[in-house]
């Protein structure tokens, strides 16, 4: 008995041909470089700010989903899990580049770091300005020591929502570049997960927890978490999220938030939705706002049974520019 | 004896750095399982394959040419050794057009190593591939300023690079990995230097080096 | 081990916690009425044929996440997998009315047609003109003994769309009725699955399969299909969903139709879209061209790791009405 | 003898209907158990909750505000007995105001079981509660004929409703289910069908009827 298949032709294929899949989905509004796995906007936009990001494939609908009008430019897809090349990169930067510059968002992973760094470099040598955004919103990788510091999660989405709406509107780079920035520093993230994610082409999952555990602190590359909590009621699960995001944002009465409740791939709405009643209860009983907020799948790990949730303590600037019209296959406002 | 490389020089480095790394692709694949995760023989392999791709034929290339495709297929690769020798061929390919001079490479690689270590923010002692290079790099330099010869000049590289690479060995040790492999961990030399010693070596054979290069790391004894 | 744990509170609580949560997270879109779980428009629309639809919950986002500018202006929820009460319906049908009537869009099965129409004669003698339009599209249940008919699933997706579209341009209750007719007349969905799917609270799925089989010809109840079929790769499978459709239907070189690949739960990103690949090779082979299409998860069964196709004749008037504008939660554009 | 069903008589009918179902829930949801999903007297328990809830105060009773919060609460339930039940008192309801003669009683009653054979799509012999249902109408419609007193009608319905009740017993039998459970199959009424029987046996009962109606289905067979 195997719970674990999946609709897939080759292991090898997988990334190639959903985003063959992708394009054909949305042919009004994405672009297909097959060569260099880029998805990019069909109408390409001039005279304004590029945004490139990418990273890893395995994170569906991230981020090819969020190419459009007042998001993304260009999405460079890796394989699961792994880096797209600097040479992808370098080619995604380029074809960003409407003649304002480019930012790349970047989520805080070596090898990411490391491919956009190049390509950034790479292109600059062509003309190109390049500035970068180095999201870090995992809280679970929070540490003291000089490590790589903490990962790039959901808050990828936030940064990219407001950064595009600022492109649009026409802003510079370096303003762009430090609202990207300040979204970051604003925004922390804490995931959990009821099981761990199968590869495509694997029978069985990354890791297997007991009936009575649930993982806490993983990201989004199916590895384990930072520790292991007893398994309980969604809404006391939700509020071990919740408070130590508050808490590590210092998040006073009165603050309004812009909240993301992100199924990891395996979750279905009715977990999403019941989840996100209790954030809103919680932050209430604090005295904080939802300002505005998401609840689906935008950032996952395969097929892994968890959620994340992001907070960014946010003001009238960043609501304005969430607010900001938007057209994509997976935002669309 | 020629005072540049040219652009059919740089073609017989690359391939004879392709036809020695293929040799030598298994037992650095081991290395990286033993202190990494072994998909380093793969990586360079399949950089390899993209380099030979884009190479310009032997009457085409020109120095720039040639390790331009170089640069071109390893940042078209994974890892983290991918993009770390893409950008260091990059710099290698800057410093000469239809040739080099000894010293325009040896500017090269110095700009190459730099750039290396800014990105991936390794010293010397942390048993990456910079373990060679550095000390690779200051051969090159103290042999231009000495005025050897390119092929005098690169058989001092092969040489200190070898010796930087084997320096690996120990360190492993010395960093504490000793604690759980104990001695087994001698020889387990890292695979990023052991391939610039090779890079090295080929250029030192290809410009006239007689010298015999031993292979490195085969005394690696699996866990 | 067990793999089947859900972010749950209580198995009673699910659906009135995930309205909380649901009408929490769109409050600019959704108004709800906690005690006939009934999602309405927070602006209700006046002067316009009301469209009502609803059925048991484990569906999401069916139906409340299609409440809104040219969709539904009212959902109500039954408990999983079973019908609304008549009260329910009649609720929601008053709710719904803004004056020129109301459109009752109702899957077919035999707790909701009952209910449904009772509804509507409670309406009816309130005063309220009704119409109803009876989807039952999946080709699997279809069947020559005069049984309960073909089920109703995903092309009620498209049925809400295309009325939705004629009633916020202000046509006529019969118009409305006639058009949704004609779209069920005109598709067809077929569904298969890799595993059953798990009810809140429960800790197995409703069925389990051999790693060599496929469940082929599923409904949206967590029931078994028609019969199994060897597991074979997504190409092979996709295959197996889209000829029956295109023979049923009787599709010809040249006719434009509209597509939903749909997930019914627990399939991720990458499957769908590798699955909508395929599809679009298929129907090309055939000279069919696929005019729009959904790729998602938006009539599911729980968690279950299935995919359906749906398939509709479409023709220049029909794709208008899908291209009209629409603003809901899961649906915009 | 009272010519018409008032509000008080109304409202003591649901309450003596409440009270028999309640004793009968247990063996009614054994015989849906047998022949069906086994929720039948959940599913109208809870309808009884709902339509204590709403039921207006004696005094200020009607028999047109009684059934109609009969109707309300089985609308408000699920299954397939909750809506039809629901719909049936709807027109029993809507057949008087104050209060009903017998000859609304059995308009309304007959219009109910169009209607909820109309829904339904059920004739007699097809083991619903139509087989207690149909029987009943007639009878109410031959006592008004006859000018007969509502007690008297009340009571001729209920026998009817019996009798109609215990067909399905033998119905099951007749129509195949005996291939599998044989002659255990004897005695499985119908629970909706019982359900109808003790309706009107509440209400011959609260006119005056001096008939004991003996438990209906208790020589169930558990399989
Ligand atoms: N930060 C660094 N700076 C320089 N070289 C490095 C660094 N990290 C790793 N390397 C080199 O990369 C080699 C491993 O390459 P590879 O296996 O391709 O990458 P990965 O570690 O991503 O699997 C190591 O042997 C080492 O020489
Ligand atoms: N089509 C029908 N017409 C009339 N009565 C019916 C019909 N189907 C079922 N019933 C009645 O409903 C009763 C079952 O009710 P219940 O258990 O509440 O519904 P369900 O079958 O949905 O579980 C049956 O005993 C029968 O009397
Ligand atoms: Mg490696
Ligand atoms: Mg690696
Ligand atoms: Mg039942
Ligand atoms: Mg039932």
């Amino acid at each position: 008995m195997s719970t674990h298949r999946q609709f897939i032709n080759q292991p090898d294929h997988v990334i190639s041909e959903a985003l063959e899949g992708l394009a054909a989905t949305y042919p009004h509004l994405l672009a297909l470089d097959a060569s260099a796995s880029l998805i990019s906007r069909v109408h390409p936009a001039h005279e304004k700010v590029g945004l490139v990001s990418g990273g890893g494939s395995g994170h569906e609908p991230l981020h090819a989903g969020l190419v459009g009008t007042g998001m993304l430019d260009v999405a460079v897809a890796g394989a699961v899990f792994a880096s797209p090349t600097a040479q992808q990169v370098h080619a995604g930067t380029t074809l960003a580049d409407g003649g304002a510059g480019v930012l790349q968002i970047v989520k805080n992973y070596t090898g990411d770091v490391l491919n956009f760094q190049i390509a950034a470099e790479l292109a600059a040598d062509d003309g190109t300005m390049v500035e970068s955004v180095l999201v870090d919103d995992d809280l679970a990788s929070d540490s003291e020591n000089d490590g790589p510091g903490r990962r790039g999660t959901a808050a990828v989405i936030t940064v990219e929502k407001i950064c595009g709406a600022l492109a649009e509107q026409g802003a510079d780079l370096p303003t762009i570049a430090a609202v990207g920035r300040n979204v970051v520093a604003r925004s922390r993230t804490l995931a959990l997960t009821l099981d761990g994610c199968t590869h495509p082409g694997e029978i069985s999952p990354a890791f297997t927890l007991n009936a009575n555990e649930v993982e806490f602190g993983v990201g989004i590359h199916g590895e384990r978490g930072t520790g292991r909590i007893p398994f309980a009621a969604a809404d006391a699960l939700t509020e071990q999220l919740v408070t130590p995001l508050v808490e590590s944002l210092g998040l006073k009465t009165g603050q309004p938030v812009i909240a993301i409740v992100n199924g990891l791939g395996g979750t279905y709405p009715l977990e999403l939705s019941i989840i996100a009643r209790r954030m809103h209860e919680v932050l209430r009983g604090r005295g904080i706002t939802v300002a505005r907020s998401l609840v689906g799948s935008y950032v996952t790990s395969l097929d892994m049974h968890g959620v994340s949730i992001t907070l960014t303590a946010a003001d009238d600037n960043l609501i304005a520019g969430w607010d900001a019209p938007v057209r994509t296959p997976t935002l669309t406002w | 004896m020629s005072t540049t490389i040219d652009g059919t020089t740089a073609h017989a480095w690359i391939t004879e750095f392709t036809r020695t790394f293929t040799h030598a692709q298994q037992r650095l694949t081991d290395l990286d399982r033993l202190a990494g995760d072994g998909d380093f023989g793969t990586n360079i392999a399949s950089a390899l394959r993209r380099v030979d791709n884009i190479l310009p034929a032997t009457a085409d290339a020109t120095y720039r040419t040639v390790f331009t495709a170089a640069s071109l297929g390893f940042l078209g690769t994974g890892g983290t050794s991918g993009p770390l020798f893409g950008m260091w061929f990059r710099h290698v390919a800057r410093s000469g057009n239809d040739s080099a001079t000894l010293s325009e490479l040896t500017d090269g690689v110095a700009s190459g190593l730099a750039t290396v270590q800014y990105l991936g923010g390794a010293k010397v002692g942390d048993n990456t591939m910079i373990d060679a290079l550095a000390p690779a790099a200051d051969a090159l330099k103290d042999a231009a300023a000495s005025h050897l010869s390119i092929a005098e000049a690169l058989e001092k590289a092969a040489l200190a690079g070898r010796s930087g690479a084997l320096s690996t060995g120990d360190l492993i040790a010395k960093r504490g990995r000793a604690s759980y492999v104990g001695e087994l961990a001698r020889g387990v030399l890292d695979p990023g230097a052991v391939t610039i010693a090779l890079f090295f070596e080929a250029g030192a054979t290809v410009t006239g080096s007689s010298q015999l290069w031993p292979e490195l790391g085969t005394e690696v004894t699996t866990q």
